[in-house]
C-alpha cells in the first residue's frame, strides 16, 4: 500500500506581489444574465451550479440582463446610488482626518459598496443585520444620521458608544445594525441565535449576517452554518469575498480550490455566488433568500464577490503584499461606475448630476465633519470618567464603583 | 413546599421560568427528550414543548452564540454545557461578545444568556469531568458567577440568575446533585432529604445574587468555601473541633465582601477552600481582598486549600479532591499560625 | 418584500422514540458493488455524487462484488475477522467488569468493528491515528498488549497512563495511537497538523483521524477541513456516523437535509461514503484515500455508516430515548456476521472455525481480566502518589515539589 | 552585538532558531510574506523558505491544533497569534490539549509548541486590541507563561521558551515593541538605544525561563511587575523618590518565588502592578503567595495596582492604563499602611 514518494507540504500562493503584473487570468468573468432564476423552494441540492457560477444582472455595457434583473423602479436605483456614494465619501473624509491624527483608526469599504448598500435595500427595514467593519453602507442606506456615525468613529462627546470602541465599530438597534465586535466571526453564528428568537416567537423578521473570505476560517461560520441547516433559520449568510483577509489571498483562507460559496452545500443549504460589484445582482440574490426565508424555508448562503481596493485599514499599506495596481485591473469594475452608467443608459441620470450628487455627498461629510470635530472629548475637562465604568453591567457592583471613585480620585 | 435534591430543586426553577415567561426557553446537548445527561431538565420539553427545550449539535460556540442572538433579540435563555469542562470551546462567545456586549453597544444590546454547567469533581470522571473553571470567568468583566451548595440555594439563585439582565455562569457542583457530600468518600453519603436546605417552595422564589450565607457561626476562624467545599468545610470543622464561621460565598461575583470582612475581622484568620487549582485560582482573588481589607486584623496567614495545580488524574480521585483532611490541618494551622 | 407570514422554528426529530416502531424507511440501501472506484487523482469536484451514495462491496450473499472489491487475501479477512471478534469480546468484558463495579466507566464498539479494524488494516502500520473512544479496534488489529489495555481500564499498576486517564482514553505513540481526549473533536484539527510536518518533513507517514458524527458540529471539525485542504495536508478524514451522538440523533447534528461526507465538498476535498459495516467497503474506500494523500493530491474525507448498537457508554441507556429493538432493525447488519458470511462463502472459513474463534478471542479475554485484575492498585499501600504530579511539565517546578510533599505529608 | 528594539530582538530570535533547528517553524496569520502585523517575522519567509513561516487561515483554534499535531510529531512550532484579544478561539486548544497531552499520555506526547501574542494597552487600540489575558493561562496547569519587558530578555527568554519542552505562553507588550514606554504618554518616548537592554547579542544565548530580575534595588519596598508595568514602575520609583526594588518577573509560571520572597522580607512592604483587569488577575496569586510567604514580615497591606474591572475603552485609554501616577500613589500608600 505504500509507497516512497516523500510527501510535501502545499502553501498556498496569490497570483502576483508587488513588483509582478497584476494576474486575474484564474478568475472567470461569466456573461450578466446567464444564470436561471430558481423558484425560492427549489431543492437545495439541485442547485449546486449557483455554488460555483457567478449571477451577474449588469453587462459591458451597463445594461440590466436576465432572470435575476430585479426590475427596480430609477428612484431605488437613484437611492441606492446616492448610498453607495455617501458611503465612499464618508469613507474618503474618515481616512483622512486619521490620516490628520485626529482619529485613532479608520476602516473604508471602497470597492465593495455594492454589498450593503443593495443587500440593506432588498432586507427590510425590521430585519436585523450582523454586519462585519465593512458594512458602514448598510447604517448608510438606512439612513442612520451621520452625526452620529462620526461621532462614534472620533469618539467623543458626539458618540452614541461612549467612546468605548475602536473606530467603525458602530452599533444601533434601532437601526437594525448589530454591534460589531472586533472578534472577526463572533457575530455570524449569532444572527443564527438571533433568526430563531425570531422564528420561535412567530414574528417576521429575518436576520442577516456579514462576514468575510478570511473570517470563513473560524469556527462561527461553522456553527452558523450548521446551527441554520438544523434549526432552518430564518437568516441571511453573506460572505464577502475581497479576495483579500490582510496579507493574506483568499487562497490561505481556503479558496484555492473552491469557492467560498460552495461551503453551503455540505449542510444542505442553497449557495448563490453573486458579482458583488453588480448592484442589481446582488439586490437581486439578496431577495431571493430573504423571500425564501420569509417562507419558512430556511437560510441561505450568498458569495458576494468582490475587491478590497484599498488596505485592509488605515493601519495597512497594502502595497508591500500586492501589486499596487491590482485594484484598477479587477475584471468586475467599480459598483458606483457600474450602476451610474445603467442609469445613464435607462436615460434616467446624466454625467451633470453624476457630478452634481458626488460634490453634495462630498459637502455633507466635510460639513458633518467640522459640526462633529467641534464636540468636546470624553474625558477633558467638560467630560467625566463615568462611562468607563457604567454599562459593565446593568447595575454597578461595589468594586467597580470603588474603582471609579479611585479613578475621579 | 417539597423535599428535593439539587436536581429537583434546578428542574424546578427552570419549570418556573417557563411557565412564567414564554421568553425563557432551554437548549443544549441531550437537554431537549432526554432531559439531559444529569436529568436536570427531565421532563421540561414533554411539559412545555418542543422549542422551550431543546437539544442541539455538539458545538458549544455554537451554542453559546445561539443564546446571545436570542437574548439580544429579547429572549431569555438558559444554556446547559453538558460539564464544564466543555465549555472551554464557548470561552470566546463567553468572554469576548456576552461578556461586552452591553458595555460595547452603549446599553443598545444586551446578553441576559445564564449558562449552567456541571462542574467539580468527586464522581471519577477524570481530567474531563471534574473541572473547576470558575476563576477563567471571574476575571472577565460584564460576567457573574454563581455557584450554589444546596438545593434551596440552586433553585432560587438559578431564578435569580435568568432573571438578571447580565450574562450569568451558573456553576453546578455535580457531586451534590444527589447528595450532601462532605469529601468523606469512605462514610455513607447521606441524602439530601436528611439536609434542611432540601426543604425547597414549589412555586417561585429568589436567592438575591450577592449574597453570601454564614452556614455556620463561629469565633475562630473564617472558612471561605463554595459549591461542594462547603460540606467539606462543615465536615472539618466538625472533624477539628475549631469554632470556625463556614461562609457559603454563593456568588463569587459580585462578591458578598462585607459579609467576608465582617467575618474576618472578628476571627482574625481566613481559610480559603476550593477545588480548582490552586495557582491562580479563585482563592487567590479572595486571599488577596482579605489581606486588602482585614490586614491590621490578621492573626495568622491566610490559608488556602485547593487541588493540586495538576489535572485531575482518575485513579487519584480521593488524593486529589480537598477533603476535610487537608481542611482541617489548614484550620489547625490557621489557628496555630 | 415582506409578507405576513409567521415565522416557525424547527426541532428536527429522528424517526422513532421508545415505545414505537423502529422505522429505518428514510435510509436508502443502494446495492453493493453500484458504484465505480475513480482513480485517485481525480478532481473532487468531478465526484460530489460520491458523497451522496454509499460504497458496499458485500452483497446480500456474502459476495464480494463491484469495482470497490479491495480483493484481500482470505489469510487477511481471517485476522479482520478475529481483530473485530477481539474487540467485541474486549468490549463485553470490560462491560461487565464495569458493571461489577470494578471499574468506573467503559465505552464500547459494538457493531462499528469493522471501522476500526479495517481501516487499521488498510492503512500503513507507521500512520499514525488520532481517534475518538470509540476506535479500540485499531490498538487491537495493531496488536497493542491486551494487558496494557486493559491496565489502562483498571487504571491500576498495569495502567501505562498512570492512572491518568479515564477508562477508554488511551495511548500509544508505539502503535501509532495518539493520546484519546475527553473534549470532542478535538484531535481531528490535530491530525491534521500531524500530517502537515509529516509533509514538512519529506516522511511518507499518513496522519488518519476519527470523528462522531455528533462532534462534526464542533469546531475543529471544520479547522481540520479548511487546514487540510488549505495546505493539501496527507490525511485521512473519517466522520464515524453511527446514527446517534448521546440521546441525540444525527438529525441534531446537521444530517437531516444532507449527508456528513458531503461537508466535505465545500471544502473542495473529495469524499467518499461508505457502509461501515462492510468490512470490504471501509478497507477499499480507506486504501483509496491513501492513496491519494501518498501521492501528494491531499486530505479525503469517509463517512462511515454505522449504527451504534448499544449505549453511548456505561453511563448511559438507550432505551430512554430510542426504541429497544433499533439496532437488530440496522438495515446494513452486522459487521461480524457479515464478514463471516463472506469467508464462508469464500469457502475459506466454517461456522465451526466461526465457533471456536469466539471461544479463543472470549478466553483471552476472560485470562487477561484475571492478570490485570490481580494488579494493585496505583495508590494503595504498594503504591505511590507520584503520578499525580509527574509530568504536567517536564520538570517538575517548586510549587508542585511542594504540594506533593504536602500530599504525601 | 548590536542595537534592537524588540521587535528585532524578537525577529532576531526566530532567526537564530530557525537557522540552528530544521523542526523550528512559524506560522500564524499574516506572518508569512508580509511578516506580520506588527513586522516581528519580517524577512524570515524569504530567508528561510515557505514552508518554515507561512500564513494560517483565520482560524486560532485550527492554528494551535495544528501546532499541537506539529509538535506531536516531533517539531517545535512558534505559533503567532496575531492579538491576544483573539486568543480565546484557542483557548480549548491550549488548555484542554497543550496542556494535558504530556501528562494525560504518560509521557507518550508532548506539544512543546511556544504561542507568541502581543498584548496589552497604550496603543488606542480599544477592547479588542489591548487586552492582557496572563491569569487565564497561569491558572492551567501544564502551561508556561512568559513575559519579557525589553529586547535582551525578549530575545533570550523567546529562545528558551521554544527549547523549552513544553508549551509555552509568550506575551509580548506591544506598547514596548518599537519603545520603553513607561506610561507617561505626555511626554516623549525613549527610542530602546537609550536603554542598556537594548545591546542584544546577534546569535544564540537564553534567558532562562522562572528567573525574575531585579531591576532596581532598593530597600523601602518591593514592586511586582511584568511587561510594560516594569518600566512605569521604575517610572513610579523615580517620581515618588521612593526606594522601591522593582522587580520584573519575566516568567510568571514558574515563578521565582525565591527572588520574590528575599525582597519582600528584606522590605516589609509589597506593590504588585499590571495592565491586566483586576480581579482574578496574576496580582491576586502574587498577593496571596506575599502573604503566605512573608505574612510575620509584612508592615502594610499588599497594594495592587490593576486594570479596571471593565474592557478596555477606547476613548479613555490613558485613564484605562496603569501610569506611574497610580503606581505611585500605592507605594506612597504602601509606605504609609
Ligand atoms: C478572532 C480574530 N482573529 C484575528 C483578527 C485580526 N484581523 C482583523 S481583520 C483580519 C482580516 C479579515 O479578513 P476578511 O475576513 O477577509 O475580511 P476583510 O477585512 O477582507 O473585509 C484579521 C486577521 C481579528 N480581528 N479577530
Ligand atoms: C467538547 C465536548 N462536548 C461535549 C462532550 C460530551 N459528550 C461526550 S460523547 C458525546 C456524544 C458524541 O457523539 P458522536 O460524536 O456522534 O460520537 P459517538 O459517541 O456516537 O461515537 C458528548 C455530547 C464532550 N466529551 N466534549
Ligand atoms: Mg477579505
Ligand atoms: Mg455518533
Amino acid at each position: 500500500m505504500k509507497n516512497s514518494l516523500p510527501l510535501s507540504l502545499h502553501i498556498p500562493q496569490p497570483a502576483a506581489r508587488p513588483g509582478q503584473e497584476p494576474d486575474f487570468s484564474s478568475v472567470a468573468v461569466p456573461p450578466a444574465g446567464a444564470l436561471p432564476r430558481p423558484e425560492i423552494d427549489v431543492e437545495p441540492a439541485d442547485i449546486h451550479a449557483f455554488a460555483y457560477g457567478l449571477i451577474r444582472v449588469l453587462d459591458e455595457d451597463g445594461q440590466a440582463v436576465g432572470a435575476w434583473n430585479p426590475r427596480l423602479a430609477p428612484q431605488a436605483l437613484r437611492e441606492g446610488l446616492r448610498a453607495m456614494m455617501l458611503t465612499r465619501a464618508y469613507d474618503e473624509g474618515m481616512y483622512r482626518v486619521q490620516r490628520q491624527g485626529k482619529i485613532s483608526f479608520y476602516v473604508k469599504s471602497t470597492g465593495e459598496e455594492a454589498v450593503a448598500v443593495a443587500q440593506a435595500m432588498a432586507l427590510d427595514r425590521e430585519d436585523m443585520g450582523f454586519p462585519t467593519y465593512r458594512q458602514q453602507g448598510l447604517l448608510i442606506a438606512r439612513g442612520y444620521p451621520l452625526p452620529l456615525m462620526m461621532g462614534q468613529v472620533y469618539s467623543n462627546q458626539g458618540d452614541p458608544l461612549k467612546g468605548r470602541q475602536l473606530p467603525s465599530m458602530y452599533s444601533s438597534k434601532a437601526y437594525g445594525f448589530f454591534s460589531i465586535s472586533g472578534n472577526l466571526g463572533t457575530q455570524f453564528s449569532q444572527a443564527v441565535g438571533w433568526a430563531m428568537a425570531s422564528a420561535y416567537r412567530g414574528d417576521t423578521r429575518l436576520a442577516a449576517a456579514w462576514i468575510g473570505d478570511g473570517a470563513t476560517a473560524e469556527a462561527d461560520f461553522h456553527h452558523a452554518l450548521t446551527f441554520a441547516s438544523v434549526y432552518r433559520a430564518p437568516v441571511v449568510l453573506n460572505i464577502v469575498n475581497n479576495q483579500w483577509a490582510i496579507s493574506s489571498f483568499q487562497g490561505i483562507a481556503g479558496g484555492e480550490r473552491t469557492t467560498f460559496a460552495a461551503r453551503a452545500i455540505g449542510y444542505g443549504l442553497p449557495a448563490l455566488r453573486v458579482d458583488g460589484n453588480d448592484f442589481l445582482a446582488v439586490h437581486a440574490a439578496t431577495t431571493w433568500a430573504a423571500e425564501r426565508a420569509r417562507a419558512n424555508l430556511g437560510a441561505t448562503v450568498i458569495e458576494l464577490f468582490t475587491y478590497r481596493a484599498e488596505g485592509h485599514s488605515t493601519s495597512d499599506d497594502p502595497s508591500r503584499y500586492r501589486p499596487a495596481s491590482e485594484a484598477s485591473r479587477w475584471p468586475f469594475g467599480d459598483p458606483i461606475e457600474r450602476l451610474s452608467r445603467h442609469l445613464i443608459a435607462l436615460g434616467e441620470w446624466s454625467e451633470d448630476q453624476q457630478a452634481d450628487l458626488k460634490a453634495e455627498v462630498e459637502g455633507l461629510v466635510k460639513q458633518t465633519q467640522r459640526q462633529v470635530e467641534a464636540l468636546p472629548p470624553l474625558n477633558g475637562p467638560e467630560g467625566s470618567l463615568e462611562p468607563m465604568f457604567t454599562e459593565v453591567y446593568q447595575d454597578m457592583p461595589w468594586h467597580l464603583a470603588r474603582q471609579r471613585q479611585e479613578a475621579e480620585g | 413546599m417539597a423535599i428535593m435534591n439539587m436536581v429537583q430543586a434546578l428542574n424546578s426553577a427552570m419549570d418556573v421560568l417557563l411557565s412564567r415567561d414564554p421568553d425563557v426557553l432551554i437548549f443544549g446537548e441531550d437537554v431537549g427528550y432526554f432531559g439531559g445527561v444529569f436529568r436536570v431538565t427531565e421532563g421540561l420539553q414533554k411539559r412545555h414543548g418542543l422549542t422551550r427545550c431543546f437539544d442541539t449539535p455538539i458545538g458549544e460556540a455554537g451554542i453559546v452564540a445561539m443564546g446571545i442572538g436570542m437574548a439580544a433579540y429579547g429572549l431569555r435563555p438558559i444554556i446547559e454545557i453538558q460539564f464544564a469542562d466543555y465549555i472551554y470551546p464557548a470561552y470566546d462567545q463567553i468572554v469576548s461578545e456576552a461578556a461586552r456586549l452591553r458595555y460595547r453597544s452603549g446599553g443598545d444590546f444586551t446578553a441576559p444568556i445564564t449558562v449552567r454547567t456541571p462542574y467539580g469533581g468527586g464522581i471519577f470522571g477524570g481530567q474531563t469531568h471534574s473541572q473547576s473553571p470558575e476563576a477563567l470567568f471571574t476575571h472577565v468583566a460584564g460576567l457573574k458567577t454563581v455557584i450554589p451548595s444546596n438545593p434551596y440555594d440552586a433553585k432560587g439563585l438559578l431564578i435569580s440568575a435568568v432573571e438578571c439582565d447580565d450574562p450569568v455562569i451558573f456553576l453546578e457542583p455535580k457531586r451534590l446533585y444527589n447528595g450532601p457530600f462532605n469529601g468523606h468518600h469512605d462514610r455513607p453519603v447521606q441524602p439530601w432529604s436528611a439536609h434542611p436546605a432540601s426543604q425547597v417552595p414549589d412555586g417561585h422564589y429568589v436567592v438575591p445574587l450577592g449574597q453570601a450565607a454564614i452556614v455556620r457561626p463561629g469565633e475562630a476562624v473564617t472558612v471561605l468555601a463554595y459549591g461542594a467545599m462547603v460540606h467539606v468545610a462543615m465536615a472539618a470543622a466538625q472533624d477539628s473541633e475549631i469554632d470556625a464561621e463556614v461562609i457559603d460565598l454563593r456568588t463569587l461575583i459580585p462578591l458578598d465582601i462585607e459579609t467576608i470582612t465582617a467575618s474576618v475581622r472578628k476571627t482574625g484568620r481566613c481559610v480559603i477552600v476550593h477545588e480548582a487549582t490552586r495557582t491562580s485560582g479563585f482563592g487567590a482573588e479572595l486571599s488577596a481582598l482579605v489581606q486588602e481589607h482585614c490586614f491590621h486584623h490578621l492573626e495568622a496567614p491566610i490559608e488556602r486549600v485547593a487541588g493540586w495545580d495538576t489535572p485531575y488524574p482518575h485513579a487519584f480521585e480521593w488524593d486529589y479532591f480537598p477533603g476535610p483532611a487537608r481542611v482541617t490541618a489548614a484550620l489547625r494551622r490557621a489557628m496555630e499560625g
